[in-house]
């Protein structure tokens, strides 16, 4: 995944395979590669939803000290 | 009265002998008659040995005097005279006064003309006195100095007070007293300016005190008239407008403490404040003190609780808002987070509609009914193929069956070949019976022959030559001859 | 095959083959070859199904982790 | 037989000659020639058909697999 | 006979001798000798028939096993 | 932080994020850096008031002696 | 403090900071600063309450210095 993409690019991308997918229109060939596609934003989502838990954790964490 | 001039050696009196005369005029008109004289009394003195009380009469307009007269009230009648009038006025006989008095001119070479005063109307006075004292305050007010030092602003803080008493006064005690007795140790700092303070001199004396602090006005806050221990007498001044107009102007606000019993004077009036007693006017600047000494301490008290209160509701406020800054956050992170699950979640079953809708769309003739499970969709495309795969084969079975056809046609077109041959073969038998029936053999087989000479068919008989050889074919077999003789 | 075909293109592919062959309209010597082609493209179609199955219960399975 | 032939030119050659015979516009020495030569491109034809019938059963056969 | 004589050639020189003959401008010689070849001429050509049909009948019999 | 913020312009960035955090409008890579700045503002403002009450403390303190 | 300034000025305008930290309306940045001119003025007004002119005006001067 490009490094700069942001977790809102890679949910609106996400949402469109799924559009994509849901619509029917797209290729056997197409799917393979969406889905790949797809499980890369998921886990990019993922982490940086974790990441951002985790970082907005530690900040909370401090906030109630 | 008879004329006495003469220019020279003029017939003449001695000055007793026109002063009998004079004095037998007045008594024989005034001898034991009495009048209730009005007048103003100019000055009174008494004299301490005789007890004798001698008086200044006048009758003055604006301007000038109109009349002026001495006037004695007997040591015997002074003290029922006095006493008639104090009980009254509620003050002694003073210069200044307007007063209505019994009168018997007398007349003495000596001591002249003057009036035996034997009783007095003290109310003709109380009202003359009430008449000035309205006339100043009708004045005060006309001019608009009635409430001028009444409106001036007290200092908050009136620290430096200008006192105006006499040091050795009972009044000017009570008030130092009174404000170093008290509990708190304010600073204020007293200045004393001596001055007379009732009776006849006071107006004179009190203006000069007041002037005297006017030239260091800016070292004080406030001036105090003290007075008191010395009885309600003499206060007349202070209904005066000369005085009452002096104080009215002051550049600083004056308390009055001239402690008296009597009623309220114009100067009190219109003082800024006045108290009743020299105590009570340093319990007034006290309590302005203490006023500010407790505003002071609340002050201090309500800083702290505000401060405290300020400070506690800022740090709920930020804990409250910590908390909810938490919630907020988490409560977008959770969404997030179910979104992206969701999605998730839904993932395979979107792939597998896709694949099912796929299905639907790409191959409508393949119209199988399949479980919706993950990947269903895979069979589907499956059986599509197997479709394709049986319809290549069912269409190449026909295709092949056709052709196979159309060689067995030709095969059958090829038996024409043998029709061909056999039409040939009757045509070479048809030839060879030709060829038979022409055949020189027949010929020879009913009996004809050939003769030959030297190979060739002879046809003339006399291209032959005797004794030559010749050959004769038969049907069966050749004879050799010679020939023997031509026809 | 060539490696780039897509699905779609194969299967493309095989549809027109069909359809020739249903025309008639072809020749025994094509005909094997056009089979064997439709042959060729089934076998790919159906490798490449196998393999977008797989890949996408892989990517499935690895985005459940 | 030229290896090169196909199933087309030897059926067209094949019904050449048939019209030839049919007509009778030929020649003994020809026909012998003629019929032989049909015998084998009719052989060469059922092969061909045999062969690309086996071969096509053969790719389809796989494919069901 | 020429070995190289077709079936053609022979047919015609035999309608050729069978129209001398037939003429009779030709002498007893000659006829002869033209019967002969005539002779000669008809046992090829029907050698050539003979031939020619079994050659035919051999390729019949073959293509239909 | 900057030097020269004060409590009243922390305290307004910090409700400004949280009405920005309340519409939703607001993206998971902002929330990181968002929540990250709140920390810090929310830090800031705790410490303001602490040096404000110690200031304030001081003060009263010195008004009683 | 300035040194013309009188009870009244002092007072009053210690009411007013007393109001204004009251009314809470008054924000963290400016409470220390309110504060810290509540005890000057509060010393200010004590030295007035109990040391004469002249006390207070060394004092002042010593303070300026």
């Amino acid at each position: 995944m490009e490094k700069k993409k942001t977790y809102e690019e890679a949910y609106e991308e996400l949402q469109e395979i799924v559009k994509e997918i849901e619509s029917g229109n797209i290729g056997v060939d197409d799917l393979g590669v969406k889905v790949k596609r797809a499980g890369e934003l998921i886990r990019f989502c993922k982490e940086k939803l974790f990441k951002t838990e985790q970082e907005v954790n530690e900040v909370l964490k401090n906030i109630e000290k | 009265m008879e004329h006495v001039g003469q220019a020279v050696n003029p017939k003449s009196f001695t000055l007793l002998e026109v002063m009998r005369s004079v004095q037998s005029v007045l008594q024989r008109t005034y001898a034991n008659k009495s009048y209730w004289v009005q007048c103003e009394l100019a000055r009174i003195s008494l004299h301490a040995q005789s007890g004798h009380c001698y008086l200044e009469l006048i009758e003055k307009n604006e301007n000038a005097i109109l009349a002026q007269l001495k006037g004695i009230i007997w040591a015997d009648k002074y003290d029922s005279i006095t006493e008639k009038f104090k009980a009254v006025t509620n003050t002694p006989l003073a210069g200044g006064m307007k007063v209505l008095l019994l009168c018997a001119v007398s007349f003495h070479p000596v001591h002249g003309l003057s009036f035996n005063i034997t009783d007095v109307e003290p109310s003709f006075t109380l009202g003359e006195m009430a008449r000035m004292k309205n006339e100043s305050v009708a004045r005060l007010k006309t001019e608009g100095l009635f409430d001028k030092n009444r409106r001036m602003k007290m200092p908050l803080l009136p620290k430096r007070i200008a006192v105006i008493s006499v040091e050795t006064s009972r009044g000017y005690h009570d008030f130092m007293t009174t404000l170093l007795n008290h509990p708190v140790q304010y600073a204020i700092q007293c200045t004393l300016f001596e001055a007379i303070l009732q009776g006849e001199n006071a107006v004179p004396s009190l203006t000069r005190a007041m002037n005297n602090i006017h030239g260091e006005i800016e070292n004080y806050d406030a001036i105090a008239i003290i007075r008191g221990g010395a009885g309600d007498a003499g206060l007349v001044c202070y209904d005066e407008y000369a005085l009452a107009s002096v104080i009215a102007r002051s550049a600083l606000p004056v308390i009055s403490g001239i402690g008296h019993a009597t009623n309220e004077t114009v100067v009190e009036m219109i003082v800024h404040k006045n108290c009743i007693t020299p105590t009570a006017a340093a319990t007034f600047i006290l309590d302005k003190f203490d006023v500010q000494n407790q505003s002071i301490s609340e002050t201090i008290n309500l800083i702290h609780q505000s401060t405290k209160e300020f400070m506690g509701y800022q740090k709920q406020d930020l804990s409250n808002f910590s908390s909810l800054f938490c919630l907020l956050v988490q409560n977008r992170i959770e969404r997030s987070s179910f979104n992206l699950k969701s999605i998730h979640a839904a993932m395979p079953s979107h792939v597998a509609g896709f694949l099912s809708f796929a299905r639907q769309n790409l191959f409508p003739a393949v119209n199988i009914v399949l479980n919706v499970k993950r990947f269903a969709g895979h069979s589907v495309f499956l059986n599509e193929l197997i479709c394709v795969s049986a319809t290549l084969q069912q269409v190449m079975a026909v295709r092949i069956a056709s052709s196979v056809e159309e060689l067995s046609d030709s095969i059958a077109d090829l038996s024409e070949a043998l029709r061909l041959l056999s039409d040939k073969g009757e045509q070479i038998n048809h030839i060879e019976e030709k060829v038979k029936l022409l055949d020189p053999v027949n010929t020879l087989m009913r009996g004809y022959s050939i003769t030959r000479m030297n190979g060739k068919a002879v046809t003339d008989a006399d291209k032959l030559i005797i004794g030559e050889q010749i050959e004769t074919e038969l049907a069966n077999g050749v004879l050799i001859s010679t020939i023997e003789k031509k026809n």
